[in-house]
């Protein structure tokens, strides 16, 4: 694809998502619009992380929970009036998400692979108990309300929606930003090689939380945005597993490390989770849901951008006259995984 | 603090820990020999104590003596799931293996509730409630009995390691993965036989799960990180320190339960493992594995 | 002239590139075949290829007349082909005598595993005195020698032995190649891939140089050992010693392979 | 052209590192002048990539002491060696196989501060020093392609353009030539010696002597992890010893 | 109760059972019956758990839901429409119940909306239901948090709001003469947002009275054991024990009081013993002899339409009538409630129904209660006691159906 194209691309899509909430009026269109791109920034924000570092967290929600509360509380705290004025805090939501994001993200990230996995799951774990444990601040298990805005039931998406949209845009500017900056090229060194990135100097410890920080900021706004168009928050959706999972999937989906494929990936799988769960059995639902995520991994195991990538590679020629210019190989010592894996995800 | 509730709390940890033990070495066991993440770990061990309750519900079989049936069948459905979903994974197989394990809890959960339903359920035997007292402890059967089983199985799943020619074989495909593929053994096969091991093991956690516990198909989540957080304090690929990890951090929580508060005691398995990431990553108990 | 192994015309590699090209290699049933060369030349390739755990992708490899090339490690070493590998492979937290037993892991029978470990052990004392010991409790030497017990279990009718003597001391080394000799003079069919070219060539009955995934020259033993060409092939110096290599006798009346020009300098 | 009147650059004296009851490197001593480029070799198992390893602290001594520049390396951190300027490559060529050459090589380029942190790296000078790194390297055609896709010798040519990208004062080379093209090996050398004489130290550990004869200025060998002969290359082609050394006893 | 609902089986069961429940179902209402086919039909949306943190008490709901529209049917309708029942799936998430009922309100254009069963999901659902001027009549979501938010048209269908349940307990124990009066009390509760708030308040009125506490503590819901706890209110030795429980850690507690052979003299559950067979399996019939807990409902209450209800219920679902969950009562009586506010509104406005449900005063398998500007009723729940093998109502005396047990009898006495 060339740059032109790739620019048209993005501003279609930017443009159809502005225009979106004009053409479909119909709020429960609207709900599920603002459910998708809800997922469109958790998929990106989580990219930055698990795509570019290759650190795969399943830990997010914590993140997008930690946002929740954070906004309930801070609205509380200040008496902050419903409409639109709680938006003008969301910066701030942003912020505080990264700064509680530091320690945590120093902890979890000396470990790596599997291990770091797990570590996230218990980070999850761990905030949705502070959210449970901490009654005098959080409400504990009864939750917290926002205040209500004064929106008629027809407009009353809309705001959110397209606050919704600005943080989602911040997040895919900020994952593009990170792509193609110094940091971005030190967390794709990491995720090639991460002992090879530090041997020639590249801070790997501060990359990676640099990335888990700012990872967790985008979902925390992301979270306080979903959570006051809810007007309510409490423990379990605040800190729900399954708006991890979903988040790594559906960026796993359209392809990790792209900047397209979490995007994509969220469009088509957000919607279509909501659906399911609307139209179908509950049972069958968890049964299909969990059908089409094999399906997924065992037929697009790179994703739906990287595998098109590779078709578009494989017309053209050029590749493997690379390959044919000097057939030497060193004795003995690639190995077929690792050839596997040099031939990995991209965009 | 009162003495004797802090050694009934201590007793009870102990008991239960072996319990704990008995789920969490199935996920040790499962990540040694395939480098698999099982998240799904723990729905196998809500469907065993569904296999359990049903057989005991309907036939009146006891939970204990119907393992001779959920676990052999427990053990071909984790050597089948193995095969269909597991075994092709080769790219960055520890995190891809999450997602699908993932999949699979969740067919499982859909499965049991379509199945099942959905409401609580307990396995609730005739002796459930029957006790009795050393030293001024009162122990519970149940809780014994599963300690037991526990350490039973345990027992002989060392044995099955030690003795056995096929022992040998996982232990070797754990150890050296092409050096055992170079005197014959048939590593796919070896994988596909430790997850249908750990698949039964869940099914026998899942019986004592189901007599101590009520619960329904969702009960997985509530299962899982604890797990998790287990097998990782216990050095992630070592059985036997995910089983003395679990003795330990159960009785840890319960101690904690009873001197400060059970709230307190909920984050327990946290600030263990916190404490492990920062003094020392490669867990508690377990030898540095290459993974970390 | 009984061939047990034919490598005919074997193109083998990893990605994009092939380590072996057109290699054509025959290896006589009860000799010591023993290849030499430079490093990259696809010495170890040449085993990989023949024990399965990698496919060729041009060419053909027969043994005893039956075509290999497209079978399993586990099939391959059914065959009667069995592999000390180059690094150290032994299970180091299992006993000694457990790691002897499960190089007959394909044997069904127990009783025949109890025969040949009996067996092993006579020819091999180490693993009797230290049957109980973990593998990783040995020194280098030994556990080499528990390797070649190991692939002893199964009586192999071919045995291919990966550079032994890397890693080890001089000492030890002297014992390993003690051992192969033994195992030669038992009438065993051997191929042998060595770094070290003297110790490998003195006990071979036939010496093979490999360069760039072919071969180079082909002699006995001996005869290759005495060649100065391929001091100059192994120091990667044959371009620049060509002149004094032109004044040496020729390689005296066996089947040389001569490989393309390589242009190297 | 010997340099010997440059100060030593590098000098170890009298390591040893075992493993497992195995001296791998054994009393080890040898010195390597400033821009000068110095070939390591000896036969296989006769300890040259652990010295490598050594040097850039992948591993540490048991005894001796590795100085550079006059100061003790002896127990740091591979990424502050590093920092000092000793940069190495690795004998299976490890690079970041997702990304294009032009960006493997841009990865060591140290960047200051927040802005530099995130600024487009295709920025400022950097692209450009990168592209000529490449040309020097005759590898600007590959520029744009995943490094996974290329063969083995462009990898290493990759590679050592990573490592020159942040004006290393020694490069450690691990048998650059071995398996790799001649057409490539023909850059490599033309390379090293533009680097050199641009003032940059190497030393190669390689078994294609053709290639060590070419290049280097001196010559030590290893067996058995202890230095047995040193001197210019064409005297240590001729030394039976050495000879000797590299066919076996 | 192990059946697992789908809508497609609705239909199905209901062809079956509709012969049968003619003749009912004219008893109960009478006449009314002509020209329902030629109106269209009223729609009702719920959405429900089928799976998740909720979905225990989802299938209750749905069931009692779907049988309430097929009852309603059999006799005519209301105000001569046929009920259809609309059930989405929420797989008790937050953003699925939304999307859910922002579904039903806009797309699907329902007429009415009933409530989801956890006040977790109220919360936001109830929200929605405002936005559209949509009555929201719910079945057991009676946290504060609930009625604080300033709605008006959020009504709980029960007699009294949730977080009073418990006080009915306190009312009978001191009520007691005052030789028999427990001096002290333990107290252990989960950390719910519903349960919580009730214990506070019996707590409050017991120390009030002068009955001392010798053991409180709350405790998180998800713990691998609630031994720990119980065993620290056996070592209190308290005589009345209260507990804040769902049926699982009910039946822990209560498994090991067995164990360490601790009899209170009187022991009070949120909620548990309530839970029929479950409660029974769990604990063992042996065990349940003298366990009290807050009632909304019973199978054996001689309110409106009980006993139809039940019979109909058994016929439909299976098992009997012990064994049904408070839960389908709750949820019947939301049917009830909504049927009667339409009827006398005469419309199917939702702001009509909305005024009537301030004004009147409703009949309902649970009793008869009318709901304040807040949508919390003003009827009282009654305190019921596991006596001779079932659950029976001891409190108040007016509605008292056996004698209390006190002291409570030991445990596997009877």
């Amino acid at each position: 694809m060339t740059r032109r194209l790739r620019i048209a691309g993005w501003l279609l899509v930017l443009v159809a998502s502005l225009l979106f909430p004009l053409v479909f009026t119909n709020p429960a269109t609207l709900s599920i619009a603002l459910v998708t791109l809800m997922y469109v920034g958790l998929a990106s924000s989580w990219n930055i992380l698990g795509g570019f570092a290759g650190y795969i967290s399943l830990g997010i929600s914590a993140f997008f929970g930690f946002g929740g509360y954070a906004f309930a509380i801070t609205l509380h705290a200040f008496n902050v009036q419903a409409g639109y004025t709680p938006f003008a805090w969301l910066p701030l939501i942003g912020v505080l998400t990264a700064v509680v994001a530091i320690p945590l993200g120093w902890a979890a990230l000396r470990t790596r692979q599997a291990v770091f996995v797990t570590v996230t799951i218990a980070l999850m774990l761990v905030i949705q108990l502070s959210a449970e444990n901490l009654v005098s601040i959080t409400g504990g298990a009864t939750g917290y309300g926002f205040p209500i805005p004064n929106w008629s039931a027809a407009f009353y998406y809309k705001p959110f929606y397209y606050a919704m949209l600005t943080v989602v845009v911040v997040s895919i500017a900020v994952a593009y930003v990170v792509r193609r900056s110094g940091l971005g090229l030190g967390l794709l060194a990491i995720r090639d090689d991460e002992d090879k990135a530090e041997a020639i100097g590249v801070p790997t410890k501060s990359y990676k939380l640099a990335a888990f920080v700012i990872s967790a900021g985008l979902a925390g706004m992301i979270g306080a945005i979903f959570a006051y168009s809810v007007l309510y928050i409490y423990p379990q959706n605040a800190v729900d597993p399954l708006i991890s999972m979903g988040a790594a999937l559906m960026a796993f989906l359209g392809g990790a490390g792209t900047l397209a494929g979490p995007v994509l990936g969220a469009l088509i799988l957000a919607p279509a989770q909501t659906e399911l769960s609307y139209y179908v059995n509950g049972q069958l639902y968890l049964i299909l849901y969990g059908a089409l995520f094999l399906a997924i991994v065992r037929l697009l195991p790179r994703g739906i951008i990287p595998s098109i990538g590779d078709q578009l590679r494989s017309r053209s020629s050029r590749h493997v006259d690379l390959l044919e210019h000097d057939g030497h190989h060193v004795e003995g010592r690639v190995d077929a995984d690792d050839v596997k894996v040099m031939e990995g995800v991209r965009e | 603090m009162n003495g004797g509730l802090l050694l009934g709390a201590s007793v009870l940890g102990l008991l239960l820990g072996g319990i704990y033990g008995l789920m969490a070495s199935g996920l040790a066991l499962t990540f040694g020999v395939m480098r698999v993440i099982n998240v799904g770990h723990s729905a196998l061990v809500i469907a065993g104590a569904y296999m359990s309750y049903e057989l005991f519900a309907h036939l009146h079989i006891d939970p204990f003596v119907s393992l001779v049936i959920t676990m052999p069948v427990m053990f071909l459905i984790g050597m089948g799931l193995e095969m269909a979903f597991l075994q092709h994974l080769r790219e960055d197989r520890e995190q891809f293996s999450v997602l699908v394990t993932w999949a699979i809890a969740l067919g499982v959960e859909g499965v049991l509730g379509y199945f099942c339903g959905t409401d609580l359920v307990q396995i609730s035997t005739n002796y459930a409630n029957s006790s009795f007292s050393i030293g001024g402890v009162q122990i519970v059967y149940i809780y014994l009995y599963g300690f037991l089983l526990g350490a039973l199985l345990m027992g002989l799943l060392a044995l099955l390691l030690r003795r056995t020619t096929f022992g040998w074989s996982l232990r070797a495909t754990v150890l050296n993965r092409q050096a055992a593929q170079l005197i014959g053994i048939d590593v796919a096969k070896v994988s596909a036989i430790a997850f249908g091991i750990a698949a039964a093991m869940a099914a026998a956690g899942g019986a004592l799960y189901g007599m101590l516990n009520t619960f329904n198909p969702g009960s997985w989540y509530d299962l899982i990180g604890d797990l998790l957080i287990i097998i990782v304090l216990g050095g992630f690929s070592s059985v036997r320190g995910a089983f003395i990890a679990s003795l330990v951090v159960i009785m840890f929580q319960e101690i904690l339960s009873v001197i400060i508060s059970p709230t307190w005691a909920d984050w327990s398995f946290f600030m263990l493992l916190a404490i492990v990431l920062i003094v020392r990553p490669s867990g508690f108990f377990g030898v540095k594995t290459r993974e970390a | 002239m009984t061939a047990i192994l034919e490598i005919d015309n074997a193109f083998a590699g990893y990605g994009g590139g092939n380590i072996l090209r057109g290699l054509t290699l025959n290896v006589e049933a009860g000799k010591l075949t023993c290849l030499v060369g430079p490093n990259g030349a696809g010495k170890s390739t040449v085993l990989k290829v023949v024990s399965g755990l990698l496919h060729p992708r041009k060419g053909e490899v027969r043994f005893q007349g039956q075509s290999i090339g497209k079978m399993s490690p586990r099939a391959i070493l059914m065959q009667g082909i069995v592999q000390v590998p180059q690094d150290r492979s032994l299970f180091s937290t299992m006993t000694v005598r457990e790691n002897v037993l499960l190089g007959g892991f394909t044997l069904s029978h127990h009783a025949e595993k109890e025969q040949r470990l009996e067996e092993v052990m006579t020819r091999f004392p180490i693993v009797r005195e230290r049957a109980k010991d973990t593998a990783g409790s040995l020194s280098g030497g030994q556990q080499k020698l528990v390797e070649f017990a190991r692939a002893m279990m199964l009586d192999p009718k071919l045995l291919l032995v990966d550079e032994p003597s890397m890693g080890l001391e001089p000492r030890v080394r002297r014992l390993v190649f003690d051992t192969l000799q033994e195992l030669r003079a038992e009438g065993r069919t051997i191929l042998l891939v060595e770094q070290n070219a003297r110790s490998g060539l003195e006990i071979a009955d036939v010496g093979v140089v490999l360069e760039r995934g072919q071969v180079r020259l082909k002699g006995s033993g001996a005869d290759i050992l005495a060649d100065p060409s391929v001091g100059a092939i192994y120091m990667g110096t044959s371009g620049r010693l060509k002149t004094r290599v032109q004044d040496a006798p020729a390689p005296t009346g066996n089947d040389v392979i001569e490989s393309a020009p390589d242009g190297a300098s | 052209m010997m340099m010997s009147v440059n100060p030593m650059l590098l000098e170890l004296d009298g390591v040893s590192k075992h493993y497992g009851g195995v001296a791998a490197v054994d009393l080890c001593s040898f010195s390597v002048a400033e821009r000068s480029i110095t070939g390591l070799i000896g036969p296989n198992g006769s300890g040259k990539t652990t010295v490598f390893n050594l040097i850039s602290g992948f591993s540490k001594p048991d005894a001796g002491q590795i100085r550079f520049d006059g100061k003790v390396l002896n127990g740091m951190a591979p990424g502050s060696i590093y920092r000092k300027g000793v940069s190495r490559t690795f004998q299976m060529a490890r690079i970041f196989p997702r990304l294009t050459a032009l960006e493997n090589l841009m990865v060591p380029v140290r960047r200051k501060g927040l802005q530099g942190l995130i600024w487009g790296y295709k920025g400022v000078g950097e692209v450009e020093a990168a592209r000529e790194m490449l040309h020097k390297l005759s590898a600007s055609h590959v520029a744009d392609e995943l490094v996974g896709r290329l063969s083995y010798g462009q990898r290493r040519l990759v590679e050592l353009g990573t490592l020159m990208m942040s004006h290393p004062r020694m490069v450690l080379l691990d048998e650059p030539a071995a398996g790799v093209h001649h057409s490539v090996l023909e850059t490599l050398s033309r390379y090293i010696l533009d680097a050199q004489g641009d003032g940059v130290t190497f030393v190669i550990v390689e078994h294609n002597l053709n290639f060590v004869m070419d290049i280097c200025h001196h010559v030590v060998v290893l067996d058995r992890g202890r230095t047995i002969a040193e001197g210019a290359p064409d005297d240590i082609v001729d030394d039976q010893v050495v000879v000797d050394a590299y066919l076996g006893d | 109760m192990k059946q697992t609902f789908c809508i497609g089986r609705t239909g199905a069961a209901a062809l079956v059972i509709s012969a049968l429940m003619v003749g009912l179902s004219l008893s109960v209402v009478g006449g009314g019956a002509s020209g329902a086919a030629s109106k269209s039909p009223i729609t009702i949306g719920v959405s429900i758990s089928e799976t998740g943190d909720f979905s225990p008490d989802g299938a209750a709901d749905m069931n009692a839901y779907s049988l309430w529209a097929q009852l309603v049917n059999d006799s005519g309708g209301i105000l001569g429409h046929k009920v259809q029942m609309k059930f989405v799936n929420d797989a008790s998430s937050t953003s699925q119940v939304v999307t859910n009922y922002t579904t039903l309100l806009s797309k699907d254009h329902v007429n009415f909306v009933f409530g989801p069963f956890s006040s977790l999901l109220t919360i936001p659902a109830s929200e929605i239901a405002a936005r559209y001027g949509y009555a929201f009549v719910e079945p057991s979501g009676g946290s504060q948090a609930v009625f604080n938010r300033g709605l008006k048209n959020v009504f709980e269908a029960e007699p009294q709001a949730g977080y009073q349940d418990m006080l009915s307990f306190g009312d009978w124990v001191l009520g007691l003469p005052k030789s028999e009066r427990p001096k002290t009390a333990a107290y252990a509760t989960e950390d719910d947002p519903f349960i919580g708030p009730e214990v506070a308040a019996l707590q409050a009125k017991f120390e009030a009275a002068g009955i001392k506490t010798v053991y409180n503590k709350t405790y998180p819901i998800e713990l691998p054991s609630y031994a720990p706890i119980a065993l620290g209110v056996a070592q209190s030795k308290a005589q009345v024990v209260v507990l804040g429980t769902n049926l699982p850690d009910a039946t822990a507690f209560t498994q090991t009081f067995i164990q360490q052979k601790y009899n209170p003299l009187a022991i009070d559950y949120a909620s548990g013993p309530d839970q029929g067979t479950p409660w029974v399996k769990a604990v063992g019939a042996k065990n349940v002899a003298g366990t009290t807990v807050p009632l909304g409902w019973l199978p054996t209450l001689s309110t409106y339409q009980n006993k139809a209800f039940v019979a109909a219920y058994v016929k439909k679902y299976g098992g009997n009538a012990a064994a049904m969950s408070t839960d389908a009562g709750e949820a019947y009586s939301v049917g009830q409630v909504m049927a009667q506010a339409i009827t006398a509104a005469g419309s199917l406005s939702n702001t009509k129904v909305i005024a009537e449900l301030h004004k009147l005063t409703f009949k309902t398998v649970q009793g008869s209660f009318a709901f304040n500007k807040q949508g919390i009723p003003n009827g009282h729940v009654v305190l019921g006691q596991w006596v001779n093998g079932s659950l029976q109502i001891i409190y108040p005396p007016a509605v008292a159906t056996v004698k209390a047990l006190f002291p409570k009898p030991a445990w596997g006495t009877k």
